[in-house]
């Protein structure tokens, strides 16, 4: 029992970090959030060749490195913490999916989604599929088997702008047989818990130093008790969320992951509510860099299963067997 | 304690009931942040105007129907429950009509509110600065002295309405040499299309304009725009801050409409018995909150006035305002997360609430000092 | 329209108020906690001469004053404030059950609920009723009717010392067919808000005056701004419970008493719990009078219907009439 | 990162489990706050002892098996998983053994722990003072010279265990001319049945004296029960503070636990779909918990210390708890009112958790400051 990462998994965070540190995240945001997917696509580039979809990909295959759940939690909570836009999750989730298809399909698709060279959206039953307008593949998972969607709808908008919804177009060559299984659900919730993780600690972050640098009535902000205990609160949600999230890497479990999910995405959005309130009317505008964040922390919540939805198998599941 | 109301209000009631179901859009309009929906919503506000219903409240010389505060009431519980329209005209009508009643003359009374009662002039608040947030004594934009009038100088920010607004009204510092930081101060109206007046409308979370910076350059104002005394703009806003606060920001018509959709929203989607608690609060909120504006209303016919119970009012609703928007996203599951529906747009307006007309940690405070009696602290 | 009490009904209030403050009701509840009653049928008597529980029986019989429910929920706050122990809820709900019943019956029994001579108790089901060992007329509530039960089952202790919870004893004299009434409901309901509000309140009052007395750090715990906040949501929600409860009394409708219960408990319930955070050790004890209202203010959020049985009962009747 | 467990420590894990099935009385013992319960708890720290399952961590000399950390914490999980009784040992095992391990001398190590350890005398804290609840350094009462020891002279309150107890430990002002008020103060240890001593118990909420106030008249305590150097007493209470808002005070076990407890009720009574959510985040926050902790357990092994973040972990617990146990409650219903039922004593017990070993408001203030880095506020 170590529950702590390891030097190799802290040097990979702080790679991560540094690559989109450098990188004007909220400039390719703002392209992506337009239908301009050209920054955005050399990020993705550069983030692929760090590894992280790697990671989805089983070593068998051509650029794989996976499967690797710690580690691509590690990238998610980076990926989270700068607002990469694009699916990054469901480029994870078809890796997941398409390990499962038979060999040769799977030597033909998996190895772009490792390089980068294709991104890669899932769109389950009737609901929206995130960036289908940017996505190369398509897969449309229903109760009979998951299709290569030959094509997508037009695009809706979602509350966080970054996040382009679409419909995907029925028909298309069946892959696999079979709905989405439950271990690529699991896959796609542990990566939306790091994602959402991540934004709340950028938000936790950007708060901080708003309330210490912001003065009223002549002294910071960060000095009113109000203001620190509400802030004490997130820090508490989000380091409790942290263990739950790295303990469902390990285990995989879904009703492990599910619990992350929800907690993670919890924490994020009521760290969100404070960050707005602290931020005051600032924080409102989207030309400030604030909303990359706030807005995700709502989207993520409802992405992949919302709160409800991850709680009822946590109940469904507990008695069966301990943690 | 009677809650009954009288055969005139009840008359009263009925026909605007009947009017706003024979003109109501049957389809709504275009978000109000856009420059088509503003322009659809200004039409509208015509539409209201031309049968009298635009300012019941004010007197009939400048277009309203001389309505009581309870028959006001009773026209908003009758709007929102009609799915009428938002209203473009409200930092006017709210804010600075009753700021003209009181302290205007006959001369600006007779001038600026007979077009804003029709909205053919829109106006829009600008008190925030950069740094004057909460701390509204801070101000620095000034206005001086020049011949018949005064020139404005200085930048004034989170001005909603704005991006397409007409007109605008706020505070200037006219006494630099004032002894405290609250004296010394005008209240101003001016035209937003003056020369020196640049608008920079700024974008809230979903990308809409509802907002503006306004940068201002020796923008001249005559004499005839300054409300009250020059150096009372302070004590003079104050009582407008306290009807922004109080009883008219936000009608409980609203709210009562508000629950009744997430009701309705709650059924369409199965009545699921998870969502079952947080939709009986809803209602049940609405209801406290419209008994609690009667019983306001109430002591205010009685002469009192409305103080700091205000704060109360405040923190309430907009608070009351999220949990509601949040319950219906949580009930649409992933198709809450849609940004081009009704639900989304109000969402992210009552995500607001808190943060304008004085924050709630303000009211909060205000409460324990005021209210409760506890000693001031430092915040 | 005139939402606010009248003079006379404040004056009502005020005199209730002065009678129950000249009272030492503190000791009373520790008699009647431990079952002597003597010191509690003293208090009873002088309330009952104020006209509390005629409020609730018709005028037609003898020492009858009612129906008058804005008069009783002006009492029943006020005996909320003051703690007063006893059956009170469960008298008026025994006088609005007797009047339904057959004229005779109800001349024979209603008399001495108004005169305050007899004490009343009402169980439902299998539920406990309270006080059984101190009141004089015990009616046990079934699907087949209301009978006038022989005795009680053995006392069993309430988190509320106070309340004393007895099974009654099946049998007795048929006085009603059919189970207990909506209206009946009803009036059990409003007093038991009322009295709620006013046990919220007395601690709202309490926590008030402690904390402005109370020093650490060398200055009033009132001063501290978490402190100052806390109160603030806690006069917040005792404030928009308060019409909830008189618009009830109003319109006696069985959803809108349903609101007011669940508001006026959940707002008392939250004030105890920050009245206990806000007086520290103290008010954990049972010797400190705090106590007193506290532990009644979990204790009637249950009774009469839990906040989930009275919301249920509010989202049923949505929709079909305006409030 | 790994969360698998040595065969080693599954193994000990298994003997624990055995020994606690066969051991744990099938009954519930009478409260622990009552002369009754307080002599049954004692006798089962006792049985528990005389198998070497009372200290487990200790080391063999004092009657311990050497447990590492993690073995201690899968103990626990094994301990509360199958039902076993409250530990009515815990303050002197969990406060003042840490001290003695850290700061006591070999003489008292061998004087004091064995007692401890097999329940023979149970120990009471007494921190607190009527003046000085948060605010530790105002403490007043005093310990004079005297030939061969102290003489102790004051009031404590607070003193949780005490009723019943047979000694006690707290800090106590041995130089009144010390420059600063947190210095010049001991550490002792005293018999709460010497000359003297006067104990007052207190009851709380629900009528159990669960705690008591000590009136001090020249209380003598011989040299040897004084720990550390007299004037050092502020400093060695702070490291124990440190365990007892850390680690050791509420093991992850008693949550996952009662987090079972709480689905098993839920199941009984229909798995009612209204509480679904709030019975999932019991679940939720008993792992998330018990992961925290592996998380700090694990950085422990590699050599750092439990700093502020045990900050976090008293604000976690203390309010998880109330929150499972009102959940309790509510899906008890009318039920739910009684006060002699397990559940009831738990949510009373629960009820204390924000107020004691440090207020959450207290801890909240250390989390802005020292965690989060910011300005130091006037509270």
């Amino acid at each position: 029992m170590r529950f702590l990462l390891d030097a190799e998994q802290r040097a990979f965070a702080a790679s991560l970090d540094a690559l989109l540190t450098a990188a004007d995240t909220p400039a390719v945001v703002r392209d992506w959030s337009r239908g301009d997917h050209t920054s955005g696509r050399a990020l993705w580039s550069r983030v692929a060749q760090a590894g992280v979809f790697a990671l989805a990909v089983p070593e068998t295959y051509d650029g794989g490195l996976g499967p690797r759940p710690v580690e691509l939690a590690v990238a998610f909570v980076e990926l989270g913490r700068h607002a990469v836009p694009g699916p990054l999750v469901e480029t994870v989730t078809a890796a997941v999916i398409l390990s499962g298809a038979d060999p040769g399909t799977a030597k033909r698709l998996l190895p772009p989604l490792a390089s980068g060279g294709t991104l890669a959206t899932v769109g389950v039953g009737r609901s929206y599929a995130l960036d289908g307008d940017a996505a190369g593949l398509r897969l449309a998972c229903s109760s009979d088997g998951i299709r290569l969607s030959p094509g997508h709808g037009p695009v809706r908008p979602s509350l966080d702008p970054a996040r382009r919804l679409t419909p995907l177009t029925p028909g298309g060559e069946l892959l696999l047989a079979g709905p989405l299984t439950e271990q690529a659900l699991a896959w796609a919730r542990l990566a939306t818990a790091a994602q959402a993780l991540g934004v709340g600690l950028a938000l936790l972050d950007r708060t901080v130093a708003h309330v210490k640098r912001r003065c009223q009535f002549g002294v910071p902000i960060g000095s009113f008790q109000a203001v620190r205990h509400r802030l004490a609160d997130a820090k508490i949600a989000l380091e409790f969320a942290h263990p739950l999230v790295f303990g469902a890497a390990l285990t995989m479990r879904p009703a492990e992951v599910a619990a992350a999910k929800a907690a993670a995405c919890e924490a994020a959005y009521s760290t969100a509510r404070t960050a707005l309130q602290l931020h005051g009317a600032i924080g409102y505008t989207a030309e400030y860099g604030l909303s990359l964040w706030l807005t995700k922390a709502r989207a993520l919540r409802t992405a992949w299963g919302d709160p409800h939805a991850c709680r009822a198998l946590v109940v469904s599941a507990a008695g069966d067997r301990r943690w | 304690m009677d809650l009954t109301h009288s055969p005139a209000d009840e008359a009263f009631r009925a026909e605007a009931r009947a009017w706003l179901h024979a003109h109501v859009p049957s389809e709504p309009l275009p978000s109000l942040e856009t420059a088509d929906g503003f322009a659809a919503h200004r039409a509208w506000e015509a539409e209201l105007a031309a049968d009298g219903w635009s300012v019941v409240n004010w007197p009939g010389e400048f277009g309203g129907r001389d309505a009581t505060l309870v028959q006001w009431l009773l026209f908003e519980e009758e709007y929102y429950a009609a799915g009428a329209p938002g209203r473009v005209g409200q930092n006017g009508i709210h804010l600075l009509a009753p700021t003209l009643f009181e302290h205007g003359t006959r001369e600006q009374r007779a001038r600026v509110l007979p077009s804003m009662a029709t909205g053919e002039v829109i106006w829009a608040q600008a008190w925030s600065e950069p740094e004057a947030g909460s701390d509204l004594a801070s101000l620095r934009s000034k206005a001086v002295r020049t011949e018949g009038g005064w020139l404005l100088t200085g930048q004034k920010t989170w001005s909603s309405r704005a991006a397409f607004a007409d007109r605008a009204f706020g505070l200037f510092r006219s006494d630099p040499d004032a002894p405290k930081p609250h004296q010394g101060l005008a209240y101003l109206m001016f035209d937003l299309r003056a020369p020196g007046v640049t608008v920079r409308p700024i974008a809230r979370l979903d990308g809409k304009p509802a907002f503006a910076e306004l940068f201002l350059d020796e923008v001249f104002v005559p004499d005839e725009d300054v409300i009250g005394e020059p150096g009372q703009g302070w004590r003079i806003a104050m009582s407008t801050a306290g009807n922004e606060r109080g009883l008219m920001l936000r009608s409980p018509g609203r709210f009562l409409a508000a629950a009744d959709r997430l009701h309705r929203l709650w059924r369409a989607q199965g009545s699921p018995e998870s969502t079952r608690d947080r939709v009986a609060d809803a209602l049940i909120g609405a209801r406290a909150y419209q008994l609690f504006t009667y019983a306001a209303a109430s002591r205010f016919l009685d002469g009192e006035s409305i103080g700091p119970e205000s704060s109360l009012n405040k923190v309430f609703w907009s608070e009351y305002d999220i949990a509601l928007h949040e319950t219906a996203l949580d009930l649409l599951g992933e198709e809450g997360e849609l940004a081009d529906t009704d639900w989304a747009e109000r969402y992210v307006f009552s995500l607001a609430g808190p943060v304008y007309a004085g924050t709630n940690e303000i009211q909060r405070d205000i409460i324990a000092e005021r209210l409760l009696g506890l000693p001031k602290g430092r915040r």
